[in-house]
């Protein structure tokens, strides 16, 4: 994979924040402080304008330069976790002007554990963890279990870690948050689905969409 | 939802255009979104920065001037500030002294000030950080978030202010930040939501006959819902749970706090009755503000914060003190 | 109707408590409902004493303090005080040097101070009036009950109070304020009615996308109804009607006043474009005021008033003033 | 009559404004500012407390007493006007233990004059006046023809009073607001009952009924 379908990427994920906006707004006005969907689209309408301007030369330097572009513009919580997730990952990439299968999912573990390092949410905290662990496992396990993925079951592979994203995402209704702003609800934001956890799901089909493209 | 804005977008940028034009005291940097002193850095003092997000008015632009902030880092509403923000808002006042963070306790601020903190100390910038968390509603652990940062704030803020004018070192600026914080209660009763520019919605629904106990700065719902009962009723509720959680005793300083769409009529029925409960058990309200001072744009309800002062918090708390919103000595 | 009252009946008195027990500066008398200096009355100093309907506050008791008000006489809400408390009060500031009624032209406050000014001089006292009428919404006519008085009042307040406490006669006093007044306008704006606590009932319905043109500090409709706009054109009506009574021109002082239900943040969005409207016909807003002053309870909406500066009234109104709402230069 | 009939009127016009209170207040909703009847029910029941409490020995001195009270419990622009009416008509009536139907008509006539002499209201302003004006001079015609006037003439020339009382405040339905907070609206006050014009006609009522008890 060269830097075009990481930058389809991120015009993909623009695309599907401007489109669900609203969405993740109202899942955030229920149980957290209702901007989620204003902060992302901030957030990755701004990656995007970057990634136009500055032109990186690397998927590296490109998922360093978005993440970057988060941290600085989006704020809330999920702007330094999204930041740090792609910060990470592009670090990760190193200066490779093109990248493997291989590649991709030990970025994104890299991307996963930064915000794990940073927020320090577990799985079933009710956090975007509980969207991004699954896929990142998924694909993981479809990479390390071969030398290199084709075209085609690299595909094959993003679709079933978005689909269990959005698995994770919606597993995230029953739970009672233990992090960030829903947390203050107690039990009563069981029951809601996590608003960071959607948007980490259209994230992952983003990605999907945009190697498949 | 109807709101005196020209955006959803621009408000937060109007805004500040506002500040500047209202408050020649104060210096505006629109682009990084800083509001500063006019007066610029004092060699040998701590600089004093904060920031969250916008909406809660006058907190923390409000609170810029001689003997509180050196410069607030306003977010989109509700979001908290950026790094940037807050990296240049510390390098622009810093008197050589150091910097002092004053984050209230949310995810989004205690991670972008912690990002602009790390950024500081690897550019050799010394920065202490205090994290305020005074709101009883949220049961505090480790396992969790832990409580909010909501009208203890203004008492850090003011209190710190003033020592870090007596030149005192950052270290003990810090540590009576800390202890203003420690000592420091709060609860918060919403009779509504409120409604964000951008979500044109009121942030949860209350009936004719209900209030939200526990109410967050954010619209947050907060801790359980229960029957609207008069102002008295209401106050017992609030100062119980302040009391359970740190018995109140002895002198204290108070804050009724409006949350941006109660009449001021109604704050002072309501300090009445404050004064009332903690007289009942023993406590007395030597100090007071009553109005908006961190406020949920629109919401209406009440918020009690209560600090129990020590002669030294006393001291720093009557020092003068000059910005839009506290003035007093001076 | 949700409010944070103990009853609709016991409101003012209530929070008279509230005002005497945040305020040790003031003394409050419950029983009559005068609000006081606690310093008492100063020997050949004009004593100043204004009052009207409750539900405006700051307005008069938030301005009872050094360099302005002496006494405050609070009415029901919406409702001018009873000449009782207005004679009780003069006898009671009045320093030998007189007393200085201000009264905002509405009916009810005008008889009822009218009444009280003649029982006054009737026992010996002297006393004069100033009539504050400064809301361009109303057409002003030798037939009618003549402009509401706004805005006006805090600058007439301030100023008038400044003088006095340099031991001016009641004439020059009283001259100084006529003067603020008649150099003083005010337009409001309501994007919502207010509901008082004996109603319970909104004074007046609008629809999500109509605003209130011209709208009084009761919760009267206004002049005309309008579409909802962006903040940038609502002020430009406001200042237009402004300009169109009285040209805007030169150093002005100006206060852009929330109606107690609007976020502070919108208050500043909002004088950001006045501060551009006037800048636009070539007048500076060289003093300002942005927040609550002058409430209609729970109103949603903003006034502007704009008093043309002279070196005098600048000089007053930069002076020493230390109430519970203005408090600056002390 | 003797100071009985005038007891009762202020029972009746406290009882009737207590009763009516709501539909006063929401009269001054539309035009005003929502607290004329409580501003009347505050007034009346002072005046009857201190009626009951100080006992005056004479018609004028009760009358007196209702002006005083409403001067100093009411506020806003009906308790000196009413206020005034009420201590003109007493200070009319002298110290007489018993009065005549003239002395009544010549008392209302006082206290009208008071009212317009204090607020300046001409009748079509649409205020209290233009209940007021029609019942006094319907009174003061009848005792005016008659050297005095049986108990039965005078309950009818008080029926009419306060018949001619109802229509001048329905006739201020139509006509703009001269005086007071209505005249702020200027053409919009039209199409509004004037709520003191109305509760002017209450106390007519009262007056009435007070009489014929
Ligand atoms: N400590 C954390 N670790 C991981 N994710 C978190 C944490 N705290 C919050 N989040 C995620 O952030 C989302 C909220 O993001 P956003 O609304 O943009 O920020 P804020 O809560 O500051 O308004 C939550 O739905 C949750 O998924
Ligand atoms: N100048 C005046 N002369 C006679 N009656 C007046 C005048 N101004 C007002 N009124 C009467 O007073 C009534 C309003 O009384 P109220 O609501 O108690 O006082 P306020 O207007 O001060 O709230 C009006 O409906 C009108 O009939
Ligand atoms: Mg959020
Ligand atoms: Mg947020
Ligand atoms: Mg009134
Ligand atoms: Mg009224």
């Amino acid at each position: 994979m060269d830097i075009e379908p990481f930058r389809l990427w991120i015009e993909e994920i623009a695309g599907s924040v401007r489109a669900e906006k609203d969405m993740l707004t109202r899942l955030d006005a229920a149980i957290g402080d209702a901007d989620h969907g204003a902060n992302l689209e901030r957030g990755f309408d701004a990656a995007l304008q970057a990634v136009r301007d500055r032109a990186p030369a690397t998927p590296g330097a490109l998922l360093t330069l978005v993440g970057t572009t988060l941290i600085r513009k989006v704020g809330g919580a999920s702007g330094p976790l999204y930041g740090t997730a792609f910060r990470e990952a592009g670090r990760a990439l190193g200066e490779a002007p093109a990248v493997s299968a291989a590649d991709l999912a030990g970025a994104l573990e890299a991307g996963l554990a930064g915000v794990v390092k940073l927020g320090s949410a577990a799985e079933g905290d009710k956090t975007m963890v509980d969207a991004l662990t699954p896929a990142v496992e998924t694909l993981a396990r479809a990479a390390r279990d071969r030398d290199d993925l084709t075209g085609r079951e690299l595909a094959e592979a993003l679709r079933a870690a978005a689909e269990a994203a959005g698995k994770g995402a919606e597993a995230t209704i029953p739970m009672q948050a233990r992090k960030g702003r829903a947390s203050y609800l107690g039990p009563r934001s069981i029951g809601h689905r996590d608003p960071g956890a959607t948007s980490a799901a259209l994230i992952v089909s983003a990605l999907h969409r945009a190697v498949t493209r | 939802m109807k709101k005196l804005i020209n955006s959803a977008e621009s408000v937060v940028t109007d805004a500040l255009r506002g500040v500047a034009a209202a408050h020649p005291d104060l210096r505006v940097d629109p682009g990084n979104r800083i509001v500063f002193r006019a007066s610029g850095p004092r060699p040998g003092k701590v600089g004093l920065v904060s920031g969250g997000g916008s909406g809660h008015e006058p907190l923390h632009a409000g609170f810029v001037g001689y003997g509180m902030l050196d410069a607030a880092c306003p977010g989109e509403i509700f979001t908290s500030p950026v790094p940037d923000q807050v990296i240049e808002a510390g390098a622009a006042v810093d008197g050589g002294a150091g910097v002092l963070h004053i984050v209230k306790n949310y995810t989004g601020d205690v991670l972008n000030f912690h990002m602009a903190a790390e950024l500081c100390a690897e550019e050799g910038m010394q920065v202490a950080s205090v994290l305020v968390d005074d709101d009883v509603a949220v049961r505090d652990s480790l396992h969790t978030a832990g409580r909010r940062g909501t009208g203890a704030t203004v008492f850090v803020e003011k209190i710190a202010g003033a020592l870090a004018e007596t030149g005192a070192p950052l270290a003990e600026v810090a540590r009576v930040a800390r202890e203003v914080n420690a000592r420091s209660r709060s609860f918060g009763v919403a009779l509504s939501a409120c409604t964000t520019p951008v979500s044109g919605k009121p942030t949860f629904e209350l009936s004719e006959t209900e209030v939200e106990l526990g109410v967050g700065i954010h619209g947050e719902p907060g801790r359980s819902r229960g029957p609207m009962r008069e102002a008295r009723e209401l106050v017992r509720l609030a100062v119980d749970a302040l009391h359970e959680d740190l018995p109140v005793s002895g002198d204290v300083l108070v804050m009724v706090n409006g949350m941006g769409g109660t009449p001021l009529i109604e704050l002072y029925v309501t300090f009445a009755e404050v004064a009332d409960a903690l007289a009942d058990r023993g406590a007395r309200a030597v100090r007071s503000l009553v109005g908006d001072y961190v406020t949920s744009l629109d919401m209406q309800g009440f918020s009690v914060t209560v600090c129990h002062l020590t002669e030294e918090l006393t001291r720093l708390w009557d020092a003068p003190v000059q910005t839009p919103a506290l003035r007093w000595g001076r």
